[in-house]
């Protein structure tokens, strides 16, 4: 065959957050940029919670706003909530540092705003390529050329790939960047529904004052049974995002049915009344990477570089990732500008990647977070436990009414120490704030 | 994992997960399935076949007693069963690209 | 060598459409607008014959912008022309005159580089009417073969086609000169799975425009809403029925449940007179 | 003058198609609707029956049975098997002479052919698959129009749409959305031999064979007894079950769409919107959910009842009995149950 071989500058596996800010980039400086999503089109295969934050959008593009993207409500309440079996303790925040203009986080659906956001990259001079799976890397002297797409006649050329394939990362496996594939304990099962509920009712029930103010919650106890892992709710314009995610080993120890535990806390007493008559939208689940810092496979090699889900770069306990994904995209795509301007995409020109990643919060807290999956995982009863005593210790105190005070606060410490020994509370409490602060 | 039994916890509800996935839309590939059972063996001697509880869209069931089969059709590429198969007796690639799962919403 | 037509739509995907509650109306976020699917098995059909014999595949749609997408997946199923007809004035347009601004863009693209075959889908699936294509086919006066579901041969040099249509009898056979017309069944072909080469053609592919007077100077009283018989008077919901009772197995316990059933069955005129007579 | 109420008589081989007699019912209904204009105008109204086909002239009298007080009839043998522009020609001819207020015609394979076409010829409007027509007023029309209901967007709208300024006002209803009207013993009525020239180019797309194919022969629109699988057979072999249910009750197998889209089952036993519309005495409906464009294709059935393991499936609102629970249970339940009370009525 004598076509023309198809050739970039860069090559970008996935249209997500990493990769689309990564595509923008490096079109932004010049480069041939080639950007390769498997879905029929960018966000297809993308579900979260969730919302998105602020200050990444705006570091890629400043006037992110007068683009008119599709956002759901701005998050102007945030918090948690703790569940008992039957009841909640709301623990949330409004006001105050939430309502400074920008509004630091947004809720969105990725479906809509993956698409646009690959349309930005495209309007940055990016290639789209969707449809397309890419199955290997292609190499030369043990460096990477291109990739091999699953399409007849589909290879394609670039001197540097950015992998931003998400949390199945098998290409970064296939790289040997990574030995192992994704391990049990460092990955958590979300699964979610989005369910329809008129803007009016969302604002009601929950205490909006309109459609310009939603609320991204963590919901803490009873919605995991005992595991590790957090439910959430989120406010889109005239739908609420719920869901649950669990540690994998505790899915696979457990054996309960992820959509049966999602309809569980569906049919909670507290979350019941907010969903009543929706209709469901969409279901979907996905994996999250939560090994975080211990799972990070290396972020480089002779022609390639790896960032977002497919880097583990996700701090579990904030719910932050996407911008991670983002601020990963961005730092890849000067590692790479860089190595053009060098003309040598040797792992030594791309190992800056990792120095200039670790001058950004992404690698500060994911190293600070580093123990905190492990905790979880050995605290299983830090999800359970503590949100009944809460739910409890506030339920005793707001009816104990015509009671001798001091007994109410003997039965309130009864409450706890009946769950667990007041030693192991202490001990809880002192290995929650060493995994918090990552000591 | 310590079960605790004090407090009463609620029951899991039973749920019909075809009817959820009906909010769903994919891109079936007539021509070639992503998802294959590597050795039907392992899995009859599977003792617990935890897959047929831990797979969210349920793709994977049981069929005439030990065998487990997957409904490809309805899976959505979490990954959830590479990972979690203690046999790992599951071939996992991604559709080819353009097909299965196309969220709507996100 | 064969010039082949399809004619395409670019509609919104109905497998998942919702009402809102509130406005009872449709709800279009989340509703992604794809190809007609049956028009997209046309299309596919027409790509095997131009494998066979060779030849070109001309795609027309008419509608918004946004349905050069639509043109573009043609493309990238091996169809090598595109074209939009795409005019305000076309706004409203119903079935009769949506087949006349089809069928005066076939004759004039057929005037220029003579058809062999025109495909179109069986039918939409946002108005499953069903009545374009043969709508078309008599405006040209070319036969007419609808729910073709396989087309078996194609012989440019005597002129004819064979093609196996399905109906409530089995599958008919019909020798037609060319051109026909033909409105297929998603049978007619499985889609093709493009080279990436073909794939990014057909995404730098940027397809030929048409207006209400270019090329072809349509006739104002044949298109939009003053061509168009027919319009709606209104909309609404289907109405709700009134629900009957349910028995819960895990209360009633499977026998129970499935004996107070066959009762209730039993009890029912209709149903005792099928079952007992 | 006479306003003239036009069905088309579908027939195959000599056999009327039973939408026709549905379609007959409803013309005459329609007339009833305009009594007070008639009145007031001093005219009347007509219900006719056009027959195209060779040696079909008997079928007029069963037309008279179901209400038409004329039949045109054009016997030719170039129109023994049906073929669209003969057939068109026709129509068009016939509808130009005589000028009908409103043609009906079934939205069977042959009429959906048929009917897109006339109307083109005619350069008038055609409603497709409609659910409900009556006459009503609409817009400033001073006469009553055929206000033609019909859904769209797979089930989830129903739109009413109407022709004010062209005639006739055509139509096209799917077998079993109305009812076969009382057959009378004694008729009287007129039949009118009409000819229409044939050319041999309306003749160059021939029917050179026919296969009759088992899949196509599924005939559910007109069966008794319904037994439907949908998603919730999980996979294709449920429908083994779904038959042997459908055997013991004496009835037929149908499908929903997703099981249809699913390669489970052929297209001919879908039910719904983009199906067949049915109204068996008994439709049992087996792990189908409900969605819109099923529960419009059955919900006329006499007695349904569902069975879903998912109490808020949107089916139940839809029958008139349900069982909520696990299909593989409660069917081969009902299956011994049935025949067991079989054996103690035998």
């Amino acid at each position: 065959m004598t076509e023309s071989r198809l050739q970039y500058d860069v090559i970008i596996i996935g249209a997500g957050m990493a990769g689309s800010t990564a595509a923008a980039i490096t079109a932004r400086h010049g480069l041939k940029t080639a950007l390769i999503e498997r879905g029929q089109k960018p966000g297809g295969k993308n579900y979260f919670g969730g919302a998105l934050y602020t200050h990444a959008l705006l570091d890629i593009y400043p006037d992110f706003f007068e683009y008119r993207p599709p956002l759901e409500r701005p998050v102007t309440e945030s918090g948690f909530w703790f569940l008992s079996n039957d009841g909640v303790v709301k623990a949330t925040v409004q006001g105050g540092k939430m309502a400074n203009e920008p509004i630091d986080a947004y809720i969105a659906l990725r479906a809509e705003f993956d698409a646009w956001w690959a349309q930005q990259a495209q309007q940055e001079g990016a290639f789209l390529i969707p449809k397309t799976l890419v199955v290997d890397v292609i190499r030369e002297d043990g460096r990477v050329i291109g990739v091999q797409t699953d399409r007849p006649q589909g290879d394609v050329y670039a001197p540097v790939v950015i992998i931003a394939e998400g949390v199945n990362n098998l290409l970064t496996q296939k790289l040997g960047l990574i030995d192992h594939d994704i391990k049990p304990a460092s990955a958590a099962l979300a699964v979610k529904q989005l369910v329809s509920i008129p803007a009016k009712d969302i604002n009601a029930r929950l205490g909006l004052p309109d459609n310009e103010h939603g609320m991204a919650i963590s919901v803490i106890g009873d919605v995991s049974m005992g595991m590790p892992g957090l439910g959430f709710l989120y406010t889109c314009t005239k739908a609420l995002s719920l869901g649950v995610g669990v540690t994998l080993d505790a899915l696979q120890e457990t054996q309960i049915k992820p959509y049966e535990l999602l309809q569980r806390y569906l049919e909670h007493p507290v979350i019941a009344p907010i969903i009543a008559d929706g209709q469901l939208m969409e279901y979907g689940a996905h994996l999250i990477p939560e090994g975080g810092w211990k799972d990070m496979p290396r972020l480089y090699t002779d022609g390639a570089l790896v960032a977002g889900d497919a880097a583990s770069m996700v701090n579990a306990l904030h719910w932050e990732g996407t911008n991670m994904a983002i601020v990963a995209g961005k730092q890849a795509a000067l590692t790479v500008v860089e190595a053009h301007e060098k003309g040598d995409f040797s792992a030594n020109t791309l190992s800056s990647y990792h120095s200039r990643l670790k001058e950004t919060f992404v690698m500060k807290d994911l190293r600070q977070y580093r123990k905190m999956s492990r905790f979880l995982g050995t605290h299983p009863d830090f999800m359970d436990i503590y949100p009944a005593f809460l739910n409890d210790a506030m339920g005793m105190f707001f009816t104990g009414f015509g009671k001798p005070k001091r007994r109410l606060y003997r039965d309130i410490l009864r409450s706890l120490t009946s769950r667990r020994p007041i030693v192991k509370v202490v001990g809880d409490l002192l290995s929650f704030g060493r995994a918090v602060m990552g000591m | 994992m310590e079960k605790r039994q004090e407090q009463e916890r609620r029951a899991l509800p039973d749920v019909y997960i075809d009817d959820i996935l009906m909010s769903l839309k994919y891109f079936t590939d007539e021509q070639e399935l992503h998802l294959a059972i590597i050795d039907e063996a392992v899995c009859q001697a599977c003792e617990n076949q935890p897959c047929i509880d831990f797979c969210p869209v349920g793709a994977y069931r049981p069929q005439d007693g030990r065998t487990v089969q997957i409904a490809v059709q309805s899976c959505i590429e979490c990954g959830t069963c590479r990972v979690l198969c203690p046999y790992l007796n599951v071939s996992w690639k991604n559709p080819r690209g353009g097909f299965g799962v196309a969220y709507k919403f996100g | 060598m064969i010039h082949q037509l399809v004619s395409v739509k670019q509609v919104p995907d109905t497998t998942n459409i919702r009402i809102d509650p509130e406005t009872g109306s449709l709800i279009r976020k989340g509703v992604p607008a794809i190809l007609n699917p049956y028009d997209a098995h046309a299309v596919a059909a027409a790509a095997e014959w131009k494998q066979k014999l060779g030849g070109r595949i001309t795609i027309i749609t008419m509608g918004p912008s946004a349905a050069e997408d639509a043109l573009r997946e043609c493309i990238e199923m091996g169809a090598d022309r595109g074209i939009l007809i795409s005019d305000r004035k076309f706004a409203g347009s119903d079935t009769l005159a949506t087949s006349y601004v089809l069928a005066e863009a076939i004759r004039a693209i057929h005037a220029e580089d003579p058809l062999d075959l025109v495909l179109f889908g069986k039918q939409a699936i946002d108005g499953d009417t069903a009545q374009v294509g043969p709508g078309a086919a008599v405006r040209l006066g070319w036969p007419l073969v609808t729910y073709a579901v396989k087309i078996r041969e194609i012989d440019p040099d005597t002129g004819y086609t064979l093609v196996e249509r399905r109906t409530e009898a089995g599958v008919e056979v019909i020798k037609t000169p060319l051109p026909s017309v033909l409105t297929c069944e998603k049978e007619i072909a499985e889609i093709p799975y493009a080279s990436l080469p073909q794939l990014i053609a057909s995404l730098q592919y940027e397809p030929e425009r048409w207006t209400a007077e270019e090329p072809v100077a349509y006739d104002t009283a044949q298109i939009g809403l003053k061509g168009s018989p027919t319009w709606v008077a209104k909309t609404g919901t289907p109405e709700q029925h009134q629900p009957g009772e349910t028995i819960d197995v895990s209360e009633a316990g499977v026998k129970r449940a499935v004996e107070d059933v066959i009762d209730k069955m039993l009890a029912n005129n209709s149903v005792v007179s099928i079952l007992e007579g | 003058m006479t306003r003239r109420f036009w069905v088309f008589l579908e027939q195959t081989s000599g056999v009327l198609h039973p939408v026709a007699g549905e379609l007959l019912g409803v013309a005459c209904r329609l007339t009833t609707e305009i009594a007070d204009e008639l009145e007031e105008a001093g005219e009347e109204a007509i219900v006719e029956g056009v027959l195209v086909g060779h040696e079909v002239t008997d079928l007029a009298q069963q037309a008279m049975q179901f209400g038409a007080a004329r039949v045109y009839v054009v016997d030719n043998p170039s129109c023994k098997h049906y073929l669209n522009r003969p057939y068109t020609e026709v129509l068009t001819t016939l509808v130009r002479k005589y000028k009908p207020e409103v043609f009906l015609i079934g939205a069977t394979t042959l009429g959906r052919d048929l009917a897109g076409a006339v109307a083109t010829s005619l350069g008038t409007g055609l409603t497709a698959d409609c659910t409900r027509l009556e006459m009503g007023t609409a817009r400033k029309s001073p006469k009553k129009l055929l206000l033609a209901t019909r859904p769209a967007f797979g089930g989830n709208v129903i739109a009413t749409i109407v022709c004010d300024d062209r005639q006739p006002q055509m139509a096209t209803v799917r077998p079993r959305v109305f009812d076969m009207p009382p057959c009378a013993t004694q008729v009287s009525g007129e039949v009118i031999h009409e000819t229409v020239e044939i050319t041999p180019d309306m003749l160059a797309a021939e029917v050179v064979e026919v296969i009759a194919d088992e899949a196509s022969r599924v005939d559910i629109e007109y069966a008794d007894v319904i037994v439907s699988g949908g998603k919730g057979l999980g996979n294709p072999e449920g429908f083994q079950l779904i038959k042997e249910l459908a055997d013991e009750l004496g009835g037929v197998v149908g499908a929903s769409r997703a099981a249809v889209d699913g390669g489970w089952i052929s297209y001919p036993h879908q039910v719904g919107q983009t199906g067949k519309t049915v109204r068996p005495k008994l439709y049992i409906a087996a792990g189908i959910s409900g969605a819109i464009q099923h529960k419009v294709g059955m919900q006329d059935s006499d007695f349904i009842l569902a069975i879903n393991s998912d109490p808020n499936a949107p089916i139940f609102e839809v029958a008139t009995v349900g069982i909520v629970g696990d299909l593989y249970d409660v069917i081969p339940t009902m299956i011994e149950t049935l025949r067991a009370r079989k054996g103690a009525a035998a």
